[in-house]
């Protein structure tokens, strides 16, 4: 049966913009599929994922009563803890100001390199509660704007 | 239905209708500010980790809603006055512009401020701050252009054409800074409960939100009836309105 | 189909006959990764974390430096005017025109891309995967920046303003091109990344051409 | 009155009156200034346009006179 031309033109076209969709929904759900988290848990570094002095990211809680500070030999400030993912533990040290939020218990993403003894050298920690950050969606912003919990110790 | 659409798409019934009820709106504006302003600066209990740098949220989250909203509104006005060539429609897409920057550049600095003291830094490269920075230039970038021709409607043509672009853009840019670099990952970990907001917080919030809304609203009707004015100059409603004023 | 070949292959004719603007973004390309090494350090592994950003941005940079000269000319001598005039869609003429500036502009800096990497000291497979990566990226910035130039090309400094209006539009290619080849110099995958570019790259070739055409009907007006 | 003690705890704002203080007073003349630039165009144009009336009136009538 023969088209008219500008039903065939049609027809081509949403044939051409449904395949296109298709592929990119295809394509987006297999990216987020793969993980491609650029901070490494505890237990992958546990596992050997990473190499000495390679510059990462690693994010966890801070592990309860494993914040030590101590004052080093060459009488700078050291703030010692521990990122968990509650299977592996990784120590962090870390020697300058520590943000507000920083708590124990709290989620944490820390920025630097394990050394060769196997604790992790950060060079830049960054402490956020489950709130830190604001949605512009009414819903989440509600949420958000901090939520007087009990204080957990 | 379709006839009230083309009501208010004729820039003189817009005109005396904005005329009309922005009074009333800014009553209604003003007392929800100062209703918002005392309960979230004096009633409002400080948070329990924040202490009471939590109070800027109460301006915070609401300008930051309100620079994404004006920017959807801005590229769904251009789209209708792109589809339907309406003049209206162009106007109203065009005074959203500078509010909406404004909006998100007070985000930005707010936001900033408010990072100091939690985090005990001013800026992270985090996606919600990336994003936020992505979106004034986009609105930058479609003042700028609009400005740069000389004839209106193309000027009003183009700018729509890249309000759309944008609007497209701003979920493959949140999401895609979200990947690079969010925290999140260690947020859900501790998320052990939903958290959940005490209603003295929530009322404030809610009050800004809905008095930050009708600022902009009032603002747009402003700027709106001052581009009508320019543009309708050779309209004979405008030649009467403005004899009628000097008296 | 006929029309697509035939604005292609004018296109090539014309910029192999004047090489600069084949030539411009290339060695802009080249010089501005090679000020890296200068500028930050010239330290091997400090340049090998650096390098998936340099070359993304580099190339960024210089595929922005060739749209100027891929549009402007065709909007001054009318011929734009008269193919949209002889009943050519626009959007074909966007999309054929971006294949010749990707095919001048983006092809080489794609070839070129694994010597810089060896330059700027990336292993064999990050250093193919920045090739990759561009390959499916340089595309959609071609794309993209269609519709930025077809805005600007009209006005008097039109130059500056692309740059503010295309920039901000090229982040999203940047960052999952950049962290493509991050996480593969770290030994992670990085097809998640790829088919982000992938699918960033049909939608660019889906919705592009018609925003870019809309823009240059606004222009020649 | 409220959730402070007394006033100098409001301005303090227990250590960061600064920041939230900073944050207020930059929303505050960011949206004041939007507010009263938009509300002062509509008059301004009003303005603008009676001396545009005025003057393309002007130009209408010297070219009558020209004319005749």
């Amino acid at each position: 049966m023969a088209m008219k031309p500008h039903r065939k033109k049609k027809l081509i076209s949403i044939i051409i913009g449904v395949t296109g969709v298709s592929i990119v929904v295809a394509l987006v759900l297999f990216a987020s599929e793969q993980s491609v988290n650029l901070f490494q848990t505890p237990t992958q570094i546990a596992n050997g994922e990473v190499k000495v002095d390679q510059v990462i990211r690693i994010g966890g809680l801070v592990k309860e009563s494993s914040v030590q500070h101590i004052e080093r030999k060459d009488s700078q400030l050291e703030t010692r803890f521990v990122v968990t993912d509650k299977k592996n533990d990784i120590q962090v040290t870390y020697n300058k100001v520590l943000p507000d939020l920083f708590r124990e218990g709290q989620g944490v993403v820390a920025l630097g390199k394990i050394n060769a003894q196997g604790v992790f050298v950060a060079s830049e920690v960054l402490a956020k509660h489950d709130e830190e950050y604001k949605a512009p969606e009414v819903l989440d912003a509600l949420e958000q704007a901090g939520h007087p919990v009990k204080r957990e110790k | 239905m379709w006839n009230w659409f083309f009501q208010l798409a004729s820039p003189k019934w817009f005109y005396t209708i904005a005329r009309k009820v922005t009074p009333w709106l800014s009553v209604l504006m003003y007392s929800l500010m100062l209703a918002g302003l005392v309960l979230g600066l004096i009633f409002s209990p400080a948070d329990y980790q924040q202490g009471n740098t939590v109070r800027i949220m109460y301006i915070h989250i609401p300008a930051a809603y309100m620079s994404m909203m004006i920017y959807v509104i801005m590229a769904v006005a251009g789209a209708i006055g792109l589809v339907w060539r309406m003049k209206m429609a162009h106007i109203v897409s065009v005074s959203c512009a500078s509010i909406g920057a404004m909006f998100t550049a007070l985000a930005l600095l707010t936001g900033a401020i408010w990072g100091k003291p939690t985090w005990g830094t001013y800026w992270v490269w985090d996606a919600r701050l990336t994003s936020e920075l992505i979106l004034l230039f986009l609105y930058l970038g479609f003042m700028a252009l609009h400005s740069a021709y000389d004839d209106k409607k193309a000027a009003d043509k183009a700018s729509a054409v890249l309000a759309l672009v944008g609007v497209v853009n701003i979920p493959i840019i949140h999401f895609s800074v979200e990947w690079w670099n969010t925290l999140h990952q260690g947020a859900t970990l501790s998320k052990l409960e939903k958290p959940s907001m005490d209603t003295s917080m929530l009322w404030p919030l809610l009050i800004m939100i809905v008095a930050f809304k009708l600022y902009f609203v009032v603002t747009l009707f402003h700027k709106i009836r001052g581009e009508i004015l320019l543009r309708e100059k050779q309209a004979s409603w405008v030649k009467k309105l403005v004899a009628d004023s000097k008296q | 189909m006929k029309n697509f070949n035939r604005i292609v292959t004018r296109e090539l004719s014309v910029v192999f006959r004047s090489q600069s603007e084949f030539v411009y973004p290339l060695a802009f390309f080249i010089m501005v990764t090679s000020m890296f090494p200068l500028a930050v350090t010239p330290e091997p592994a400090q340049l090998a974390f650096i390098a998936p950003g340099v070359i993304w941005v580099a190339a960024l940079l210089s595929l922005l430096l060739s749209l100027n000269a891929f549009y402007q000319s065709d909007f001054q001598d009318g011929s734009l005017e008269q193919m949209l005039l002889a009943g050519v869609s626009g959007s074909l003429i966007i999309l054929a025109k971006a294949f010749a500036n990707w095919i001048v502009t983006g092809l080489p800096l794609v070839l070129i891309a694994p010597i810089i990497g060896v330059l700027l000291n990336l292993e064999l497979q990050a250093n193919m995967i920045a090739m990759l990566a561009l390959l499916i990226g340089t595309p959609s910035l071609c794309l993209i920046g269609a519709i930025g130039i077809n805005l600007t090309v009209g006005l008097r400094n039109g130059g500056v303003l692309l740059t503010l209006l295309v920039l901000p539009l090229f982040i999203p290619i940047l960052i999952f091109g950049a962290s493509a080849v991050e996480a593969a110099s770290i030994g992670k995958n990085y097809s998640g990344q790829l088919a982000i570019l992938a699918a960033i790259l049909i939608l660019s070739l889906m919705l592009a051409p018609f925003a870019a055409a809309a823009a240059m009907k606004i222009s020649i007006d | 009155m409220g959730y402070f003690d007394s006033f100098n705890d409001f301005i303090h704002m227990g250590g960061h009156g600064f920041y939230v203080w900073l944050c207020y007073a930059i929303v505050f003349i960011g949206m004041v200034s939007q507010f009263v630039l938009a509300k002062l165009s509509a008059k301004k144009n009003i303005k603008l346009l009676s001396q545009y009336y005025r003057r393309a009136a002007a130009r209408k009538k010297s070219q009558a006179n020209n004319d005749s």
